[in-house]
């Protein structure tokens, strides 16, 4: 194998999900963000109750549902229809966001364009002069939930990374995330920086390293 | 005998003014008061200020701008406080035009402002937001270590309301996920209408089951219209 | 008759609160507060509907139940057993005082020690000093009610007056009160003073006059 | 499998430690735990700051002291926070001797500062209480031409709730107005200890009627209780 030639493939969407599914325990109360984290709920067995919370008054989302036995009135915080779980529960807004700012959740898993050193996270703007803002509920959850997890690609579409020194788009928290998972990698934010828990098989630590911008911890 | 049923769309909407600040709920379409927004675009006040989470999809060509997006559309928008603003939507683009103002805050904040409003807080802080340019013109101050920002209530002229059932004292249920905005508009509002699928005779919802108490309903219309759609 | 001899009746308990009642037209949402204000229950006709709230989140309170017929688990701010009326709600108690700080009641009527010509109500203490507190809910009815009313005797027990230019003891909330009814009179506070309404038969305005330490406007 | 529910009280009660902030709902007995009271009681714990409504009914001779007041007789509260203290009630004479501290709040405050702490702010203007006693060394802003105190969130290390019905999730259901302070209490504290009447299978208590959803719920004893009685 020449030095050019790269031993390893990097994760698929789903495989950065089911990665950090093995991760959420029984118990858990966990809200999954728009997009990759949606799918982190397919790769939940069923019989692990994890009870997933969604932003528009969800408590307990089940399995998507069959088609044609789709009930309108049910969807989650991306807008796709749902199912409840036995033993799901609903609520208005405010009662929602008392779940995510009263820091009851386990866990919010985000998607995520930076991640820093330090905890920051920016995943919803590039840049402060974008007249469209998304802002949805991810600042709520990434300052209230007591783990903020991140699955993103390691590097963006044009080979730049995502795991800095300091995030160069607006934030949506400050040293709100603790755990990241790419599809290279898994990283834990630590008060001396990023530690490596696991790299995809074949991969280099060094090979990970030149990857990222901030320096990573073995 | 109370009653606050009315019998048509425009005894709902008389008397919304030019200038009115009006709360909007409902979550991709579920729980979102449509048939009062249409009422709301028939009787013509201008120069509103919507308050709404999301402010619509972008454009989808051939298809038909309705609800919030075709207000926009007619120009009778000023300003929208929001969680969302899309690239290509309707609203987006008149914002990019500059023909409204949009002020988008994290959604539980909006959450929090309108049942502020409801419940007589005129302010309070939170750590959503610190740190970032949301929290920008706002004061700021340290609690439990953490930063959190001074938000402000929001108040409402007008909310429009959609329930699941009503009863004349406008005690309120809603179905499913249709609850989201819609308790919280109710109690921000100076009046607040509602537009419910089922009537029910007093005493129907048992008292322990009534999701927004009639205290905090003005109007009643009944209007029998189908299931949410999912968003283009 | 005599100058001396009175030709007057002070309004008993259920006089005063009979009186207060005339005034609450159907389709209030009112609060009731403890001692006389709660009598006027008493005296609203069954049919006029008057949605009447407890600070403990019970809106829409019916009549006392029958003997042997109480439901142990419906009482009131003043710890009696009620019954709901058809269409009544139960709410928490953060949302119970909602309605009340909100401004949403169009009424509530409190007992009172002491009313200013400003509108400042003294009903809950009588020194700074007293170690036993108790402020229960009229803080937040007296400033949070689009109305407020205040029901109690014109002088004190020991014949000294109660509708004053100043309170002498510690406030409620100032300039809240917008009517006072007495055992004597019906007074409305305006932003000249005490204004009289009405006087019970047979006393003068110069006799109630003398009952108050205000200056009174006819 | 989740299961929130204990088997014993000292289950129940396992590690609440001296010092701890302990939230007790009820209103006159209606929705009061009294159960975990004694549980409390028993289990010891000391120099407790408790939050309660209100601190108790003067002493009747011949009357057995119960509740909130024995944990006070047996000089187990160092300071509470509530809207009531009477003179001549255990609490009372405890204050008067300066044995016990007590902070007397307006009891919308207090229900509205708890749930604060549930939904995660950490402070909030209000206008109850300004030119008040209660405004004392507390700041003034003024909102809307009114002027407001600025109260802060209370917290608690735990909660003692009595519901009507639980399931294993902890998911609760009060009876009439045993609601009360049960659902914000459950959201303030960091260990919220649960008595009920009823067991339920998951999924028996519809989702739309879930009061308190299991999340705010850490641990169930099963404790079939008469119903609440008048006090004395």
């Amino acid at each position: 194998m020449s030095a050019t030639e790269q031993d390893w493939a990097p994760l698929s969407r789903d495989g950065m999900a089911a990665r950090a599914a093995q991760d959420i325990p029984e118990g858990w109360y966990v809200n999954l963000g728009i997009g990759v984290p949606t799918l982190i709920g397919n790769h939940i067995p069923p019989e692990r109750e994890v009870i997933l919370h969604s932003e528009n008054g969800v408590l307990g989302m089940g399995p998507a549902p069959e088609k044609h036995r789709e009930n309108p009135w049910l969807i989650n915080a991306s807008s796709q229809r749902i199912t409840l779980r036995v033993g799901a529960s609903l609520v208005h807004h405010a009662d929602s966001f008392a779940i995510v700012r009263g820091g009851h959740l386990d866990l919010c898993v985000l998607g995520g364009f930076q991640v820093a050193e330090n905890g920051d996270l920016a995943n919803w703007s590039h840049s402060p002069k974008e007249v469209a803002r998304q802002i949805g509920g991810a600042m709520d959850l990434a300052v209230g939930a007591k783990r903020v997890w991140v699955v993103m690609e390691h590097v963006t579409k044009d080979g730049k990374p995502r795991i800095l020194r300091r995030c160069s788009y607006p934030l949506t928290a400050s040293a709100c995330v603790t755990r990241v998972y790419t599809n290279m990698a898994v990283l834990d934010v630590t008060p001396a920086g990023f530690k490596v828990v696991e790299i995809i098989p074949g991969m280099s630590f060094s090979e990970l390293q030149a990857r990222s911008e901030a320096e990573l911890i073995r | 005998m109370i009653d606050k049923f009315v019998r048509s769309m425009a005894e709902a909407m008389d008397g919304i003014r030019d200038g009115a600040v009006v709360m909007i709920p409902g979550f991709a379409e579920v729980g979102a008061p449509n048939a009062l927004i249409d009422g709301l675009i028939e009787q013509g006040a201008k120069d509103l200020t919507v308050v709404i989470n999301a402010t619509g999809k972008p454009r989808v060509p051939g298809v038909k701008v309705t609800g919030f997006a075709r207000l926009v559309e007619l120009g009778r928008v000023r300003k929208v406080i929001t969680s969302f603003v899309r690239a290509g939507s309707v609203c987006g683009e008149a914002v990019k035009a500059g023909t409204v103002v949009a002020e988008v805050i994290p959604q539980g904040t909006l959450a929090e402002r309108i049942r502020a409003a409801g419940a007589g807080i005129p302010a309070f802080y939170t750590p959503t937001g610190a740190d970032t340019l949301v929290a920008e013109g706002k004061e700021i101050r340290e609690y439990r270590g953490r930063r959190c920002v001074l938000e402000e209530a929001i108040h409402a002229d007008v909310a429009l309301v959609e329930a699941w059932m009503a009863d004349r004292w406008g005690n309120l249920v809603f179905r499913g996920a249709g609850r989201n905005f819609n308790p919280l508009v109710a109690m921000a509002a100076e009046l607040t209408i509602v537009q419910t699928h089922h009537v029910c005779d007093l005493g129907q919802i048992p008292a322990e089951e009534v999701m927004t108490p009639g205290i905090f309903v003005d109007r009643v219309l009944h209007m029998p219209v189908g299931d949410p759609k999912l968003p283009v």
